[in-house]
């Protein structure tokens, strides 16, 4: 049992930090994980683009890095490092490895390299406002007509699919069967006539998900992944991919790092919060969920490097990632104290400098957004579910 | 020993919740926060004429000689429809100052304004270094002729873009963090050498940073002794506490009913949510969180009068209480509400934000706690 | 609203307390709860009995006080003050409610006498091996054989049924009916032939509960309640009864003042324990745990004062005075730190004198010992579904 | 980065995990403890046996070589079957001061007889005023001609009752608080001047109060240099803080799973305890909780050898996770077993003493926390 890198992991790191530190630029650092413009996350996933590294999860026939489990933790312990904005996941992370899995010849030539290329920007169409948790009570539905599904009903929680060129569907084809066999995966270009795009505002004021409805869209059959009726099983290996990663470890401890940082500014009692035993000792228990939580990432990790498939055991990673993260949001609210009230986003403009310090900007728009951690992706009750009935057999 | 309330009490109850119902929906809240004001003025000059402006003053005083247990009634209801008219600022705090110490000259002015609506004021006493001390004041007052010269900054002054006068602490001597040294003006809104920048608050309300720089008062706008302020604040403000701890059992009820609500509809896996037993015991959670609010709330209001140290302990765990009860309900409430409880169109997120603002109202859990061990830990 | 006494009660109190300081022996004093023997509970009874106080809860033409639910909460508050021996409730707040209510009037002229004076020592026959939360399932079975019932089965967690005169049984005199339904409730004496007990062995050493076996156990008619098979009615009203008084706030609150004395005692790094900063943390939230709760209860107790019968949400009390009780102990355990850990009861003998402080005594112990309260009585799972099945309706 | 076993540490666990469930059933493990001596001889000669005895120390030290994670595999095996005999004490704090701080003639003379069973320590290092503070330390050694003469009371030494030597803490010099100036002594369980009140402790041990007075000690009894005994102290200590933690991976684990299998077969209302969701999640919690106890454990376990300051924050992590999650395990371990929980009769009350016990051992969740704190926050 050891911690120990390779000579090889070693040179990895230190090409991946050179190259970043030459290449992220000054003004996309720093953990600007909100906020971003379609602008600016292209302009990251470019950059990774032309250095080849914008997949570092696809093989390397689909154009990805094909680096093993090792070289994509330190890859993502030094984009953390220096705060690099987020790829957006659903491209790249969601339906490219099912495109490269299940997908014909023909959509893999035509869609992978759009989606590495950032040409295609891609939104996820799976929850609908019957279907939450129980993501196959779905009820869009797919009617084949000659050489195309004639597509009906509503998606929601769609993210940034005010910026997609396409949208990755699931569909109902047939309604006389356990609810789990009668769904299709369909490809659907955002410009079909027939979609339309809603914003839905969010807590903290921001526009990041809509509704997306979609009335009587033609999708052509050839843009249906794998077999109709058999969606379900595309969908949850895209869940399964989408799981890898989710502890945001990396993510985490740079907003840790913020916090104490705020905590050694501000002031309570005529001294630094960060020297209140209170605020301390909920540092330090969270901090300690956190290295809890990075050795149990570690351990999936190194499992997976050992070629063992994750299993339901990651739950974990869900449940206490997303609980590490939305306390952090918390703290830091506690930290900065009254600066937490004003609101300088949403409707009422904010072309204004902060109120207060610039680090408490926000801060209690970013713990409202968070909440949405544990609703989404499963919320961490189905999670609990899993566990009890696939990790403990309950 | 009694916790029921008078018919009167229940008189003003309805016609509190009445109103509310009538004239302050999801739909026209939000009209009146995205308004260039933020606030309808015809909300005001209602409250006037149903009396709450007059609750806590003395008949003597112009008002209707009310207890704490009236402004509770009150305040429960407001929590129930999320008013954000300034009521706490004017009446509970602005007519507390005034009421407990102000003079009778200054009653006799001030008091009639605010019964009749015509006098909004706000409370501006947090400053940048203080966090939720209130004795941590670097603005000062100093003695020129007659009156007095003030500078300083004030920190998200809640209610202060609406107000025509504040009510200021400054320094006329001591240091920092002194207790004694503390006086309290009341400042036109727009004297000058004012200056405001003012902003709308995540719970919908309006609040400024507040600059004083060579505002000259008389001496007859500071309230009480001079440099013998603060017992007056703590008091004032333990009556604030317990304004806030009555309008979080409305909130923390309101945030449980629409939970409950919300998942007896809501379907997942062919079951209503409210069918599953991990919910269910998550909402009697809740509900007990509910009743401990509504529990120390009446014991700070009863209190309100009790020996000092009594007082400050009951008033501080109140505070506790609505703070932690706030996070676990409102937190809970958001989650029960799924994808739901995180959009602007539902108006749980709305209660969970002002949850959320309330927990550093006069300072925090921790701020508390440690008020209230130093209290009854020695 | 406030929380006035009368001048009537103000003079009720000054007569309680002159009384109990006159009368308590000091070496029952001082909130010894546990390791009383018989012989200590029973002289605490009569000393009560004689002075006609005995039974609080009681009508007065039964030999109870019929003082109002205030002068109860009054007593409450004074024998919490001096910390005098509890009463043992099986005959006096369970049995005796179910007689006087139910009864007839031989049983209630034989019976309730010998309950006051403490003649009979009562246990109770509610809990089988198979039904604990589900009580109702139980399965002792009871045949009429002319005018004897003849009893046959197991009761388990039976408090003090060591020291028993008399057990009150449910057992089921129909299989053939809804569970509820075929209950009978009776009065069954120890020293009848077939009935024997074996003592339980708890987590801290100690002989408080047992089994008790019934074979064969020939009981007159005579000593059923009410009517055949109605037992369950009569066994609820019972533990409504129970339910009183179950938030012990006024026995946490010397608890309280305990862990307090200790916490000033005790040293940490240098300074008494109650100057750290983290203790004085655990110790406020648990007051202000305890401050809400006695809050509940007084509101719940001025209801009653109104004639308002106790509803389901005295489950709060059940579930919020179990926990306040199980922390204290948990904190006392930490407050005395290693000297938790000397274990001088038990089969190993404890005539020795106490190793460490003598506030350490029994602390850990006592921990395990009150785990039993989140278990017992409708376990808090149990409370947690009775408020959302029957406050909240879910 | 690798957190597999190698094919020697899988034999090693298994040799162990045999051995228990052979030898310390439920019944033997109560008569042991109910027996005059408090464990059977025996166990430990068979201990010595399997080598066990030999794994940390080096070939030179007459040991197996053993790393931190083959005390690691036997620590959880320990766990597991609630193993009272004097590991610890004499193989890791007391094989830990020689094998690290010994001189070559202290290691030539007693490793030997730790690896062939003959020798037991235990380490008396607490006080009474000293609470977890190490450093804290009244006992005094006095230079007495070439040797020393140790005065003072320790408290709560486990495994005293059993042990050939005992290792002292002493202070040479410094204040009572003091890093600086405190040494260790081997002395004598049998020495004049040492007196003994022995205990059982509530999960299962033996411990003692012990009193030195007057004890001569030679020169050579010292172990470290004079004064400079402390970091070795620290770095022993984190070495039981590790084989705690993995003693805590059994523990906690094995409570889960009594907890899975009495809920799956216990029923109430006609269905087994395992298919109540609210009891399903309340598992589901404890088996993150126990792989969080893995985790850290692991963690702690690789850092052993790191740099001072990661070395420290990481065992201090372990312990305080350890003791939360001892606590949340353990709690709910005895709630869902219902009634069965509280009696002596189920092992899992067992599991639930021994976790408690281990919560105060070497300092309790805020003593690490605290430390936790000044590691990584300054």
């Amino acid at each position: 049992m050891n911690l120990d890198f390779t000579p090889e992991d070693e040179a990895f790191r230190a090409e991946v930090r050179a190259f970043l530190e030459a290449n992220c630029p000054p003004h996309l650092r720093g953990g600007r994980y909100t906020d971003l413009s379609r602008e600016d996350l292209l302009t990251w996933h470019k950059i990774l683009y032309r250095q080849g590294w914008v997949a570092p999860g696809w093989p390397k026939e689909y154009g990805g890095t094909g680096w093993n489990p090792t070289q994509r933790y330190i890859w993502e312990q030094e984009t953390a490092r220096l705060g690099t904005p987020p790829l957006v996941a659903f491209g790249l992370s969601m339906v490219g490895p099912v495109i490269y899995t299940f997908g014909t010849k023909a959509q893999k030539e035509y869609y992978l390299p759009r989606i590495l290329s950032g040409k295609d920007w891609w939104c996820q169409g799976y929850s609908e406002p019957g279907a939450g948790s129980d993501l196959a009570g779905l009820r869009t539905v797919a009617v084949r007509e000659g050489d195309h599904y004639i597509v009906n009903g509503q998606k929601t929680w769609t993210t940034l699919a005010q910026h997609a060129d396409m949208i990755f569907c699931l569909v109902r084809t047939d309604k006389d069967v356990k609810k789990q066999e009668g769904i299709t995966f369909l490809l659907i270009d955002m410009k079909t006539p027939g979609i339309s795009v809603r914003p839905i505002i969010t807590l903290d004021g921001g526009h990041e998900v809509n509704d997306v409805f979609l009335e009587n869209v033609r999708v052509p059959v050839e843009n249906r992944i794998g077999e109709e009726n058999k969606g379900w099983t595309y969908a949850k290996f895209l869940l399964g991919h989408e799981r890898s990663g989710i502890a945001g470890v990396a993510r985490s401890k740079k907003s840790l790092e913020k916090l104490k940082g705020i905590a050694r500014t501000e002031m309570a009692g005529g001294r630094p919060l960060i020297e209140d035993a209170d605020f301390r000792r909920k540092i330090a228990e969270l901090e300690i969920d956190l290295l809890a939580l990075e050795f149990t990432d570690l351990r999936t990790l190194a499992a997976a490097a050992q070629g063992k498939p994750p299993g339901p055991e990651t739950s974990i990673l869900k449940i206490r990632g997303t609980e590490v993260q939305k306390r952090l949001t918390e703290l830091t609210v506690e930290a900065v104290g009254y600066y937490s009230n004003p609101f300088l986003k949403g409707e009422l403009g904010h072309n204004e400098g902060p109120v207060g310090p610039d680090y408490a900007v926000n801060v209690a728009p970013a713990y409202f957004n968070m909440r949405k951690t544990s609703i989404y992706g499963g919320t961490n009750e189905i999670q609990r579910n899993i566990i009890s009935k696939m990790v403990l057999g309950l | 020993m009694d916790f029921s309330f008078t018919e009167e009490q229940t008189l003003l109850r309805n016609s509190v919740a009445r109103f509310i119902e009538d004239n302050y929906d999801f739909d026209k809240r939000r009209a009146m926060i995205r308004s260039p004001q933020g606030r309808d003025p015809a909300t005001w000059a209602q409250f006037a004429e149903l009396g709450l402006l007059a609750v806590p003053f003395t008949e003597e005083q112009g008002g209707l000689g009310g207890t704490p247990t009236d402004t509770m009634v009150i305040l429960e209801e407001f929590g129930k429809g999320l008013v954000i008219d300034p009521y706490l600022p004017t009446v509970v705090l602005g007519g507390g100052f005034l009421r407990l110490g102000g003079s009778s000259s200054q009653q006799a002015e001030l008091i009639p304004h605010i019964v009749d609506g015509s006098l909004i004021l706000a409370f501006a006493y947090a400053e940048r270094q203080a966090r939720y001390d209130l004795n941590d004041i670097l603005c000062t007052a100093k003695k020129d002729g007659s009156g007095y010269v003030l500078n300083g900054q004030k920190g998200v002054v809640i209610a202060a873009p609406w107000a025509d006068r504040l009510i200021v602490t400054a320094r006329t001597g001591g240091g920092q963090r002194d207790k004694g040294g503390i006086s309290l003006f009341l400042v036109d809104a727009k004297a000058k050498g004012v200056s405001m920048r003012a902003y709308p608050t995540v719970d919908g309300q309006r609040a400024a940073e507040v600059s004083l720089e060579n505002v000259s008062v008389p001496a007859d706008a500071r309230i009480g002794a001079e440099g013998e302020a603060f017992p007056l604040i703590e008091t004032v403000v333990d009556h604030a506490l317990c304004a806030l701890s009555a309008e979080a059992m409305g909130l923390h009820r309101r945030m449980l009913e629409l939970t409950i609500e919300y998942t007896r509809t809501r379907k997942q896996f062919d079951q209503p949510l409210s069918k599953f037993q991990v919910l269910q015991h998550r909402m009697a959670d809740m509900y007990i969180h509910v009743e401990e609010t509504v529990s120390t709330c009446y014991m700070a209001t009863i209190k309100l009068d009790a020996p000092e140290t009594e007082r400050k302990a009951a008033a501080a765990a109140a505070k506790v209480q609505l703070g932690r009860a706030g996070k676990f309900i409102g937190q809970n409430a958001v989650q029960l509400h799924g994808g739901m409880g995180v959009t602007e169109e539902m108006s749980i997120g709305h209660y969970f934000k002002r949850a959320t603002a309330m927990n550093a109202m006069f300072g925090d859990v921790d701020h508390h706690l440690r008020r209230f061990e130093a209290l009854t830990q020695g």
